[in-house]
């Protein structure tokens, strides 16, 4: 090969490089290894963590765990899903393509609205592109965040909107879902972000503000992070939002510590051309079968570069796959069926709960995460349950640390708890309190 | 080879997932139950395993054949990974657990950032980025809280941007407030010192450069270009994409880079999955470390702990890129990639991709056109349409007849500073023969467009799961969602 | 879609799998250590890949499409039950640890026993079996066991087995010495109690008896040939291979069988592989129970055993059918299987099989000639090929032309006792819309058929990975490995 | 569905048996179970065994364990190669059977026979049908058996001997490996059958054995239960073997608890029309393309019914597929290191352990398994050190309980041992003795 190229070494091919910054000596790591020793070392590694599946396990606040079918990760894990590149050649990518279609329109349907894209990062780097898309829409630059929006999510907006000063304005911690964010919306104002179920469990109803934010030109964004509540509840969309935000990793996709998930956006059909990352739309091909192609990317960045809607490039792809074979296999009547075993699952831990002494359960109406009023500090009190092999909860202080909400306790519940796991808990809660 | 939208054979009362519907209890749902449909229908377990492995049917993927996409780096994705990012430890935890129960997950987290340092000589690693624009997001937010920490946040506000940079650089820029400004293309491919002087001044806070560029070249000017940007008080954003064609090679951190991002999922292997998930941790150098992102992660007496709020350090985190840790499934597929392969296995892949692009170059130049002249390049070849002027072929019609000789097209059209730009990158994974019959390929090919064999081109694909498709009129009167048919007697109306 | 040989591609120098060389060592090899050269090329693990996802590619699958072969019982493979088989403490634990440390493996083992007993009715269950005619073997053994037990194994050496049986049957009887006597086949495609008894004498030792039998129809006598059997002190050999049909709808101990085998990978839905492993448990009357082979689970105090050893018990186990104890990755998926469908769901399962094999039926039964008249059937319906007559189209033409729609063929030429039979075994998998296309389908292939289409047939398939294969030539001058291409000079010669 | 059939009810298809025997009550099991619940059941009955990958692991005795690349388990469970039939569609089977093409290849290569076929079911079942062979070759019925041939194939193939008449004799046990086989040899013999390495760890020559065997008109059938000693070792067809058995199962597969395994069997070519199993054979379609059928299938009981070399049908194709991407993977560079691999471990701990009082190593020349004589019972001793976690191999006793071997135990070293694994066996062992 380097006879046909013309060179002597394969160092002539980096003669560029200046020569006082190539390297002589090998990077200080170690040198490879094979496939057992890997194996050895990472599952060395894997094996400190308590793993979900291994405990009674109440952790929530953003990320749940739940059971997904074995016929989804076998799937996702096909050759020509798994090693395909984003569909720029939809000849030979219709594979993908046809399965983003599908995603968007399981999406539009499960939020209620007219279009969806084909995924952002997560929900909460899709909160963000939500505001900078409510931003362009209304040309205004001051958006209205909600008291119980998830801590995270605030956080991504505000460090996004103060790098691009624009305006942000966040309520305080909502634990009642009460707060009075109608008073904060006024003709200045180019969206309100309210999230339902919101952090500390509550459901909300968003038809009150999408009404007044219509008044004033402003914008609803309603953010979920928890998909399967969708099963049960009235959709965003059919609250009256105008563009709606959501997590998708309870459909289809593990807890991964945190990531790759899946970040659901749809939106009113009158603001297409506002919104960000790919779409996938129908067509047809030269002997006019139908096909599926990416479309409008005159808004994206490969195309528009400073001027485009996002910098989004890499999305969420094989996690879209995961969302919509679940969704497929799950149905309507399954999702539906999912969620009232989600919901049992937590009106029963919660009435469980209730009867500790020491815990008060604070929500009315939740789906299936409730916040618990503990007498001790939640920190201290969920890593002594830790301890005894019980994994309680998130504590609020965790996301608000300096909030003086240090009591509160958000518990999860879904359809992978038993009996056995709700005794547990409440057994170990009572040695501790 | 049509295969149906699910909507068109499932059925909203049909589902594939059994649980028992749960005993009597009362709902607390505040009155905001759904009382619509929603509309989603659902597949039987066999129906759908049929449905999604027919789809998967019309892809092409690297493990389907040679996928020579440049600047996308579509290299072999190890199995191995796959099965370790499922090990419970790391797929079956959440990031909200109390972090005594995930010490194994924090070390990973840990290790991944001190190869990604050690790689690229760098101070530190924020990790959380989800991909690649994000990670240049990141990187250039860090340079902006740097700018505002010395007060000069009202007046350095240019980013300098070569043409032939990627779309997301001027994308990320201007996202948060940044001017773009272009530097021009030269005829020699690199981007040149003194062109980058002309622009400098008070009001750049940072030049943003592809290393190696998008054309393949590695920047030669690039230490000289490093120091006229710190002269002026700006930082130096390298686009790490190509990083894969110089780890083990050279340290971005020794060519006077401040901030650079690395997409885990082209450098080291995390599959793309069709365009997703990817991971894009930026490493940073001395001078912008401390406004690193949380979360982080620190080892203090033997045990890990992640900070996650602004105050819990001494540094000047400016904010947060996203909800919890990034994507940790991608650490443990990348960092076992960097494990089975080593410091010895890393050069030698860099080494491999390099000298497998200039093989095919060096095949072709006889044939096809280089637009900067017969000069090695690095992990990728860029040709330009010269050579096809006249024979009524484009670059697009003859990406598309690729297809039909059953191989992926390369990179067409980019970078825009060429014109009918052809961008191959082969990656180390292919072997001297799989090369030689792609040579083999295009070179037959090449001689049929001069030939005039004008068919072959314009109408391909001929043998895909598709003909070509038309864009046009997908974006003309977007469809993005599937409607269900009207019944027929109203269709007739 | 040529896809070179392994041997073509790769090289005895190149391997995908990295180990260090052993540190110094003294061989202990006793002088033995291979000279020559082994002569097994090796390929890159992206070589392998692509390679191996390639020919997959030539395949055709329960999971791309309806695969109606009769007797066969292609049906949905969860995948579910493959997760669960490759748990750790069934896929990675040897046969020959300690039973205290694989006590949940021999549960396993003991409760699809028990599951299988259930089912059939019967009094236990040799486990090891390795496929359909292994059981079959197991199962005739014991006959043969039982019937020395008595004194008589120089006398009953006859066993009778209908022309319509699987050829595993007689060959089975065979293999171990019995003579075996047809029962010819009548037009109403049962097996007549009175041309049994014609055949029954002191020299007959069993009868082997497909039930459902391959024509499709339930054995209508079978109570009174079991009697028949009985009453002649010999024994009834059930062939389990279509016990899909009847699970959960009646039990073969009620029937009078004495030994079936359970073919895990029909009934039980354990995948087929193309080809293998499959596992053939054998359920036992009370009359043949004592003589079940080595080795078995039993449970003393709380614990699991394993009895390996003929000594080791006061039954009289016949001897050992293989090594360890049979095929537990199939326990696995077969027992997953029974706990997903439960009680209800199995006998859904049969009822989902025989009312879809009728629907088939009734959908075709105006264009398609069925042998023993227009009847119900069981799990798979039998046509043969009287409608073709003068059309020029034979059963195989038209199942080659199947392939061309999209279709695996259905199983063509058996049983031997219909004329160009075509048996077709939808499965519970199926939804009524896939029928439907099915139905469609074959319809308009008969049209096609009785038009005079005749060239879409006979030169079947036409949109395959190949088209009809040469099965004469490979035959006549048999060649079942790759050998090296005499090198150019010497071809030339 | 039912009104096109006819029938009011699915009941009545199943007229046809007989009443009294038709099921009025469903059967008594438990009733479905949903995906969740099923994964909690086995993984609970899993968790009760203990892995091998979980201790140091030196269990041998014909089942290895040793290190198969993700690659193989990810190939195999591919939809065209898991839910396919037996290719007896070659024009949509062409994937099975250019594999089983390779794998005959591989395996006649690696055993040095002139042709193999698509596999039986496991390497003793394998040994049994080479007997019944070598007796329709002959024409003659009596085999002579090794007395270091694993007492499970002596077993099965005993038990098919008795069944079908044939004499059988067998060699009293040899853990020397110098048993005098060749003055059994004579006239009557149709095959003589010999393991190597043989199941006390051994390494054998069998030349002499060959040469007898031949001059008296009988068949030398050579077995073998580790496939990767072949990587180091001369292969049985070039010390004169007539057929090849072996057992697989160490290249691609997985230990299993026994099964499903992969028999291998290898001949010389004259024998092939007497060989029992699927053969696959190389042709061409009717445009000229090479292509794969089975072939020779007039042997075989479909076809033959009664008359056929073997009753087998199902096979062990998926293995098949297992072993040969392993096999492709390794190539003879990498098979011949792992098998390098495999004997200096085996080798370093067989000096480790003939240093521990009360523990002797008999063999002189082994691969990777050797004979240890305790100072006690082994099946004891293995016992007592399951208990401290480890996993010492295989008392001679479990195999040959009458044998009065009581005090040999059968130790196994591959690839996977690390000096860890080996310090440990051997910290224990000087506890227990």
């Amino acid at each position: 090969m380097l006879a046909r190229i013309g060179v002597q070494s394969v160092d002539e091919l980096f003669a560029d490089i200046p020569k006082t910054m190539l390297l002589k000596e090998p990077i200080d790591l170690p040198r490879r290894k094979g496939e057992l020793e890997v194996e050895r070392i990472l599952s060395r590694m894997s094996s400190k963590n308590v793993s979900a599946s291994s405990v009674p396990f109440f952790v929530g606040a953003g990320a749940y765990k739940h059971h997904v079918p074995a016929t989804v990760d076998h799937l996702i894990q096909r050759s020509e899903f798994l090693t395909s590149y984003t569909p720029y050649q939809p000849e030979i990518a219709q594979g993908t393509l046809q399965y983003l279609f599908e995603f968007q329109t399981q999406v539009a349907a499960l939020t209620g609205m007219d279009v969806a894209n084909a995924s952002m990062y997560d929900g909460s780097t899709g909160t963000g592109e939500a505001v900078l898309m409510a931003h362009r829409v209304t040309k205004r630059r001051k958006a209205v965040l909600s008291g119980s929006l998830h801590p995270h999510y605030v956080d991504v907006v505000k460090t996004l909107s103060e790098m691009a000063s624009d305006d942000v304005v966040t309520m305080g911690p909502d634990v009642s879902g009460t707060e009075d964010i109608l008073s904060q919306i006024d003709d200045s104002v180019s969206c309100v972000v309210v999230q339902t179920p919101d952090v500390f469990g509550n459901v909300r109803d968003l038809e009150a503000i999408a009404a007044k934010a219509q008044q004033h030109g402003a914008l609803l964004i309603a953010v979920f992070t928890e998909a399967v509540s969708l099963g049960l509840l009235q959709s965003p969309g059919s609250m009256g939002a105008d563009i709606v935000v959501g997590e998708g990793q309870s459909i289809g996709n593990a807890l991964n510590f945190g990531g790759p998930y899946v970040g659901l956006f749809a939106a009113k059909s009158k603001y297409i051309r506002q919104m960000p990352g790919r779409l996938c739309g129908e067509t047809v091909d030269a002997d006019g079968n139908r096909g599926f192609v990416l479309t409008l990317s005159t808004r994206e960045q490969h195309i528009r570069r400073d001027k485009a809607t996002s910098n989004i490039c890499t999305n969420s792809g094989l996690c879209c796959l995961a969302f919509t074979i679940h969704m497929t296999l799950l149905g309507q009547a399954g999702l539906t069926r999912l969620a009232r075993v989600n919901h049992a699952n937590a009106v029963k831990l919660a009435d469980l709960l209730d009867d500790v002494s020491g815990a008060e359960v604070l929500n009315k109406a939740f789906f299936n995460e409730f916040t618990v009023k503990l007498s001790k500090p939640a920190a201290e009190v969920v890593e002594r349950l830790a301890e005894k092999g019980v994994l309680a909860g998130v504590p609020v202080s965790r996301l608000l640390p300096e909030a003086g909400l240090d009591n509160l306790l958000l518990v999860a519940s879904t359809e992978v708890n038993t009996d056995d796991d709700r005794a547990a808990l409440v057994a170990a809660l009572k040695e501790v309190l | 080879q049509i295969e149906p939208l699910l909507f068109e054979i499932g059925h909203t009362d049909v589902t594939g997932v059994d649980f028992d519907e749960p005993e009597n209890f009362k709902p607390r749902l505040g009155g905001l139950e759904r009382k619509d449909e929603i509309g989603l229908p659902g597949l039987s377990e066999p129906e759908a395993m049929r449905h999604y492995v027919r789809l998967s049917q019309m892809n092409y993927g690297i493990d389907t054949g040679l996928f020579p996409l440049g600047s996308c780096t579509m290299k072999h994705n190890a199995r191995l990974n796959e099965r370790m990012a499922r090990l419970p430890g790391f797929s079956d935890v959440h990031p909200l657990q109390p972090v005594s129960t995930v010490q194994g997950a924090l070390e990973l987290m840990n290790e991944l950032g001190r190869y990604l340092v050690t790689l690229t000589n760098m101070t530190t690693v924020a990790l959380s980025p989800k991909a690649g624009a994000h990670g240049e997001l990141c990187g250039m937010m860090a340079i902006k809280a740097a700018i505002e920490a010395k007060g000069e946040g009202k007046t350095r506000n240019v980013v300098l941007v070569p043409d032939s940079a990627h779309g997301t650089n001027p994308a990320t820029a201007a996202l948060i407030g940044f001017v773009v400004k272009p530097v021009p293309a030269r005829d020699d491919g690199w981007v040149h010192v003194e062109d980058v002087k002309k622009l400098l001044g008070p009001d750049v806070a940072a030049i943003m450069l592809t290393n190696p560029n998008t054309c393949g070249l590695f920047e030669n000017q690039v230490a000289e270009i490093a120091k006229a940007i710190h002269d002026a008080g700006a930082y130096f954003y390298c686009d790490g994409a190509n990083f894969n064609a110089i780890v083990g090679k050279a340290k971005p951190g020794d060519l006077g880079v401040d901030a650079m991002h690395i997409n885990l999922h082209k450098t080291f292997s995390t599959p793309h999955g069709g365009g997703g998930p990817g991971a894009g941790p930026v490493v940073l150098s001395a001078r912008l470390a401390p406004f690193a992102p949380v979360p982080f992660v620190t080892l203090k007496d033997g045990e890990f702990t992640l900070l996650e709020h602004e105050d819990e350090t001494a540094e000047k985190p400016f904010g947060r890129m996203t909800a919890f840790h990034g994507q940790m499934g991608m650490y443990v597929r990348a960092l076992a990639y960097m494990l089975s392969h080593g410091s010895d296995g890393m050069k030698q892949a860099s080494e491999d991709a390099v000298l497998n692009a200039n093989y095919i170059r060096a095949s072709l130049a006889d044939l096809f056109s280089q637009p900067f002249g017969d000069k090695p390049c690095m992990h990728e070849v860029l040709f330009d349409d010269t050579w096809l002027k006249d024979t009524g072929v484009t670059t697009l019609d003859f990406a598309k007849a690729m297809i039909d000789e059953g191989y992926h097209p390369m990179t067409m059209y980019f970078p825009l500073v060429v014109h009918g730009a052809m961008l191959i990158e082969p990656t180390e994974s292919e072997s001297k023969a799989s090369l030689d019959l792609f040579i083999a390929t295009l070179r037959d090919l090449a001689m049929a467009a001069k030939k005039g064999d004008k068919d072959r081109f314009t109408g391909a694909p001929y043998h895909a799961p598709r003909r070509r498709l038309d864009e046009t009129r997908a974006a003309r009167s977007p469809v993005l969602k599937w409607t269900p048919p009207a019944p027929i007697a109203e269709a007739a109306e």
